[in-house]
């Protein structure tokens, strides 16, 4: 028992005297994604970008004088309480000088509660608007906010395509509202009919009878919103055998090679929308391919280029405002800048939202995404 | 007793509970935890950590009021849980009450709320009664999932003040020991309930209900209470969570909270009474000192628990008993 | 010299702290029926489940046939022909009576059993044939009972308070049933309370008491022992 | 009309898949008294199984029987190691708890040999759907709909029928007299948790190519089967086809003419009814009070 309890003591010990960080240290940045779990896949892809970003800025001398970046990497599981964990942790006891996290909506915000007036936040790929409507003087958003670039999609949908009507299936999520609220007004304001709404849980595990019911409205549209991969892949394979729709869209932001290729084909013509498209990518976004492709053997997605930008335009702020912890010189900073990414010039607004000068409208094509149409934004 | 079939024991050991012991311990707990406050000190993480295991740890005991009194798996735990984190989000950002007044409205719920649920489900035994009590807690997440009070999937979050009269719960230290004190409170009842006719008659009923039956005990009645002394603890635990998730969302109501909660208990020792504090403590800290790979670590931890559950089907304490006997039995110079 | 088919010698067996049986020693020879007389909690259900191998040995040793079995899991000596039949039945309730006669897929070297002879034994079983064996009287689960311990085509038969909780007819049929076995060269040791039904069948008898064996004899020494009746009361 | 015809015919499907991962979780619990928390993992480790060994060269219908004895062999290793060691006898509890663990470590163990990533599993039934009379139906569904059918009679038949099968009832009834009656009781035990993780295994074969592989995707199926199980009565193998068939046509009813999103509950709902009339659900025998 003595014996034990002195041992335990000295643990004690120890923790307590986990020293401080020195001023000639690295600069931290404390990296939440989701590592285990069911999207553990977007975290392994975040990562990657991550990883690449911190060596070419390294590679390079660092930051502020010489000092490198050091990207610690917690995991968020894919739940919010584990994110708060993550954020918590990184922030006290690693004491890093910036976080960057966000993939999911609700676990975002859930964090970003933590982070609020305490500590420089980048959200790299989480889209709902309420993270960044929420005034965080130092919460920025590499992504384009869920009504941003739904506003674009659905306008492209109803005026460009043109359907009757249209019937939505997607899982009852954040983002799905955000972006189902968005789709209200857009038709609304047009002679397109909604014709359904079908709100699935994420525990669902059949779609057959979702879309049968869709199918019955009579609907010429099918819009499918969902974040996930796997269920991404199987519910346009049962889209598919049920005869398919003649004209069919998915979510921006969230179809990529992980969803296309496990649906074999099912996904062939789909119409979507994103930040990023590979095909037909020129000077800095080529460059970027090349290099990432060449370092992991396999090519980059959205969530592996937005959370490369995350961390260029932290280092980039904080080397610019010559500090690594003064949040509110880095914030304006940021705002006051444009930031130079593969994407192009990146500029923030009051809300910390990125501006990026692209949108593209994409076509399932093969293995990937073609090209259908790229947008300036204003 | 020796089942017959494997020749193992049938029924599992129990620790012992002599009043003088379980003081002790107490003291022991009271002494640890201003110890780990104080040590703590520097290192506010770990302080909102500790806070939160002690939380964590209140579930833990809640679960096993169910587990080591009744001997049954309440997988739908959860449930009590959720109700005690939403009920304090809901009153304070619809209804603008204080965080204390939202803890007891959710405790009080859970307590209601367990009595019907209890009539329902509680004729069951073994794996019916887990598996329909998970289900219930799967009907609750898809209604707190499709519900506009609760905030749909988004959640609540963004909380006015989390404090306790004066103690301002978002003060890591201040939360630890708000959380700590709470803690030993809920083992002081629960000893207290133990050293009961109550908890006598759990006792009786966890051995055999027809046992239970042939000494007069009402145990429908009984199992009845347990769940509806063990719903405002579970409900407590939820609220103290606030602090550290500062969101509740449907997703609270994981089953996979209760099976750590489960998990807790079972390392801790089902039948000690800080067992499963123990336990918590064990489950939720010591993961954040395994510093590999995310999915190692998970693989590392789950056969650890395989490890112990195979070495010693009745938790860790009884490879504490094990060798303590060895032990004594060394010391009076006779062979075990 | 007529060959000795079981031999018990000092047998221990406890769970736990309680010692249930403490150095006992017995025979059974080919072709006999031997029954083991007590009280309640005597420990007599032990000393059958010690033998079968459902129970361990804590020390002592069982010789079956001339060979150590000593430990051997139930499933084994019943294929050298130990066949237990339980206190209790423990027949398969949700099972046809077909079907409970059916599972066994032991053969211990007796004499041969089919379904055939076993309906012949115990007729009533054949009403029974399609039937649940949950639903079956008590008398009629006994003979299931015994029929499936035949099924292993046994040498040896353990038969452990047959005619408890039966009628004094069922009581009589079933011990009946018992003394026919003989002629087919089927050794029993019978576990009995029903000393005097007993001691009818079986040719020699021991008498355990709390543990031990008190004392042994054939049917008629034993039937006049005045040590006996002492063993039943429990003074 | 036309509608409820063919929202019949997906229930129907749906069912059959259902009580294929229902079965296994009903056999092991029947006779282990077992509560596989594991089972969905299993299920995993037969899709990617599957999907292996079709990535070595062979073709998907000789895919499927090599990858349920795969997992099959990983069950065994896992039972003589652990679930030998660790369960049989330990109540519910432990099982719980060490079936939980086992769960997670697979997962685990198929992101960091495999990857996170979904990966397609292919079939030669592909998206080929059969329209008959203005009815969908995948070929897939239809090979699992079959392939589920004829393996579920086949299996009970065999249960009926063969010396083993009646001797796996017969421990599952009563695990002394099984004792008494010379059976091999942990024989027989460690072939009831080999053939109920086969069934996961199975299932997770048949049903990869319609939701494809990835670590997690036993998870919701493994849920909506512990619902068909508890429906049908714990234990009984005709109980959990029935309870199949049930939730499956309840499912595709109501999320056709009631609602999506709250479907995931009517499952729950539905057992519950059933429980507070009949305790052992609809074909269990009681098994109240015993533990």
């Amino acid at each position: 028992m003595k014996l034990r309890a002195k041992a335990a003591l000295a643990a004690l010990a120890v923790l307590v005297a986990t020293p401080a960080a020195q001023a000639a240290d690295p600069v931290k940045i404390g990296m939440v994604l989701p590592l285990t779990g069911p999207t553990a896949g977007y975290g392994k892809d975040g990562k990657l970008g991550a990883d690449m970003a911190a060596a070419e800025i390294n590679a390079a001398g660092g930051i502020l004088d010489g000092r490198e970046i050091e990207l610690v990497y917690e995991d968020e599981k894919g739940a919010p309480q584990d994110g708060v964990a993550a954020v918590q942790k990184l922030m006290t006891r690693e004491r890093v000088q910036a976080i960057i996290a966000g993939m999911n909506s609700s676990i975002t915000l859930a964090e970003s509660a933590i982070t609020k007036n305490r500590i420089l936040h980048v959200n790299p790929a989480a889209q709902a608007d309420a993270i960044t409507a929420q005034g965080s003087p130092w919460l920025f958003q590499i992504n384009n906010t869920a009504s941003t670039n739904a506003t674009i999609f659905h306008t492209y949908l109803t005026e460009q395509m043109a359907p009757k009507a249209i019937a939505v299936m997607g899982e009852n999520t954040e983002f799905n509202k955000a972006v189902l609220e968005n789709l209200r007004e857009i038709v609304g304001e047009s002679s397109v009919e909604l014709a359904e709404i079908a709100t699935y849980d994420g525990a669902t595990t059949d779609f057959t009878s979702i879309i049968t019911r869709l199918k019955s409205t009579g609907a010429d549209m099918i819009y499918v919103i969902d974040a996930y991969p796997a269920r991404t892949a199987q519910i346009w394979k049962q889209i598919r055998q049920q005869g398919g729709f003649p004209m069919e869209a998915h979510a921006v932001g969230t179809v990529q090679r992980s969803a296309i290729v496990p649906a074999e084909g099912a996904m062939e013509g789909v119409i979507t929308a994103d930040i990023f498209i590979a095909e037909g990518a020129t000077g800095d976004m080529a460059r970027f391919i090349d290099r990432f492709t060449e370092q992991n053997g396999v090519a980059p997605n959205k969530v592996s280029l937005v959370v490369y930008e995350a961390v260029k335009v932290v280092a980039g702020a904080m080397d610019k405002a010559g500090s690594a912890d003064d949040y509110a010189l880095i914030s304006d900073t940021l705002r006051g800048n444009v930031w130079t990414t593969p994407r192009g010039a990146l500029s923030f607004d009051d809300n910390g939202r990125a501006k990026a000068p692209y949108f593209y409208i994409h076509k399932v094509t093969g293995e990937d995404v073609g090209l259908l149409d790229t947008f300036e934004v204003e | 007793m020796t089942d017959i079939t494997t020749g193992a024991p049938a029924g599992r050991a129990r620790g012992g509970s002599a009043s003088l012991k379980g003081a002790g311990l107490l003291a022991l707990g009271i002494a640890a935890a201003l110890a780990a406050g104080f040590g703590l000190g520097g290192d506010p993480f770990l302080l909102n950590l500790a806070g939160y295991t002690c939380g964590f740890a209140i579930f833990a005991l809640s679960v096993n009021v169910m587990l080591g009194g009744l001997g049954e798996v309440p997988l739908g735990h959860c449930m009590f849980y959720g109700i005690g984190a939403y009920a304090p989000a809901m009153a304070m950002n619809h209804a603008g009450l204080p965080y204390e007044a939202g803890v007891a409205i959710g405790m009080v719920v859970a307590a209601l709320i367990a009595a019907p649920i209890g009539w329902l489900t509680l004729h069951l035994t073994g794996a019916y009664f887990s598996i329909v009590s998970w289900g219930l807690s799967g009907v609750a997440m898809v209604t707190a999932l499709n519900l506009d009070v609760t905030g749909g999937p988004l959640g609540l979050f963004g909380f006015s003040r989390l404090a306790v009269g004066p103690f301002d719960l978002s003060r890591p230290q201040t939360y630890f020991f708000v959380a700590a004190a709470i803690l030993l409170a809920v083992l002081v009842v629960l000893y207290h309930v133990r050293g009961s006719r109550f908890g006598r008659a759990m006792e009786a009923i966890r051995q055999g209900p027809h046992l239970a039956r042939s000494l007069g005990i009402d145990v429908f009645r009984e199992r009845l209470k347990a769940l509806v002394l063990s719903a405002p603890i579970a409900a407590l635990a939820g609220a103290l969570s606030l602090p550290y998730t500062q969101i509740v969302t449907p997703e609270v109501m994981s089953v996979l909270r209760t099976v750590d909660a489960l998990l807790a208990a079972l390392i801790g020792g089902v039948g000690l009474i800080f067992g499963p504090a123990v336990g918590a403590v064990i489950f939720t800290i010591l993961p954040q000192f395994l510093d590999l790979d995310p999915n190692v670590k998970v693989l590392v931890f789950s056969l650890l628990i395989i490890l112990v559950m195979v070495a010693a089907p009745g938790g860790l304490h009884q490879l504490w008993k094990a060798a303590a006997a060895r032990l004594s039995h060394a010391r009076k110079g006779d062979a075990p | 010299m007529i060959e000795t088919l079981l031999e018990v010698s000092d047998l221990t067996v406890g769970y736990g702290r309680v010692t249930a049986l403490r150095e006992v020693s017995l025979t059974v020879r080919a072709g006999e029926t031997v029954a083991i007389l007590g009280a309640n909690g005597a420990g007599k259900t032990t000393l059958l489940n010690a033998i079968s191998g459902v129970l361990p040995v804590r020390s002592g040793a069982v010789r079956y046939a001339g060979r150590g079995i000593t430990g051997m899991k139930p499933w084994a000596t019943a294929r050298l022909g130990v066949s237990h039949v339980p206190e209790g039945r423990e027949i398969f309730p949700g099972m046809t009576v077909e079907a409970n006669l059916r599972l066994i897929d032991v053969h211990g070297g007796g004499p041969d059993f089919s379904i055939d002879d076993v309906l012949e034994m115990f007729p009533r079983l054949g009403e029974r044939f399609g039937q649940l064996a949950g639903g079956l009287s008590g008398g009629e689960q006994q003979m299931l009972a015994i029929g499936r311990g035949l099924m292993a085509s046994p040498r040896l038969l353990l038969l452990d308070e047959p005619s408890l909780g039966l009628s004094p007819m069922l009581s009589r049929a079933v011990l009946g049933a018992i003394a026919g076995l003989k002629a087919r060269g089927i050794s029993a040791l019978l576990v009995e309370q029903n000393m005097r039904a007993a001691l009818k069948v079986a040719d020699r008898g021991y008498v355990l008491r709390v543990g031990r064996i008190t004392a042994e004899g054939s049917a008629a020494e034993l039937e006049a022992s005045p040590d006996i009746r002492r063993a039943y009361l429990g003074v | 009309m036309d509608l409820l015809i063919q929202t019949l015919i997906n229930g129907l499907i749906l069912g059959a898949g259902y009580a294929l991962v229902a079965v296994g979780l009903t056999v092991i619990f029947g006779t282990l008294h077992i509560v596989n928390f594991a089972h969905g993992a299993f299920f995993a480790l037969g899709a990617y199984a599957t999907l292996l060994i079709e990535r070595a060269g062979a073709p998907y219908l000789l895919a499927i029987p090599l990858a349920v004895l795969c997992v099959a062999a990983i069950g065994f290793a896992l039972e003589a190691t652990i679930v030998r060691r660790a369960l049989y006898d330990q109540g519910e509890h432990g099982s719980i708890i060490v079936t939980f663990a086992i769960s997670q470590a697979i997962v685990a163990a198929i992101i960091l040999v495999v990857g996170p990533d979904p990966l397609p599993v292919p079939s030669p039934f592909g998206q080929t759907a059969v329209s008959v009379g203005g009815f969908f139906l995948s070929a897939q569904r239809i090979f699992i709909a079959a392939a589920s059918v004829a393996v579920l009679a086949g299996f009970a038949l065999w249960l009926r029928r063969s010396v083993k099968g009646q001797q796996i009832l017969a421990v599952s009834q009563n695990a002394r007299g099984a004792l008494y009656s010379g059976i091999n009781v942990p024989l027989i035990r460690s072939l009831s948790f080999l053939l109920g993780i086969a069934a996961a295994g199975l299932a997770g074969a048949l049903m990869g190519p319609m939701i494809s592989a990835f670590p997690t995707m036993g998870d919701a199926n493994v849920i909506v089967a512990f619902t068909v199980v508890i429906l049908g009565g714990l234990g009984s193998i005709g109980g959990a086809m029935l309870g199949a068939l049930v939730i499956g046509l309840g499912n595709a009813l109501f999320e056709t003419y009631v609602s999506v999103s709250w479907t995931p509950a009517l499952g729950w709902v539905l057992v519950i009814l059933v429980l507070l009339l009949r305790p052992q659900g609809l074909m269990g025998r009681a098994q109240l009070d015993r533990h």
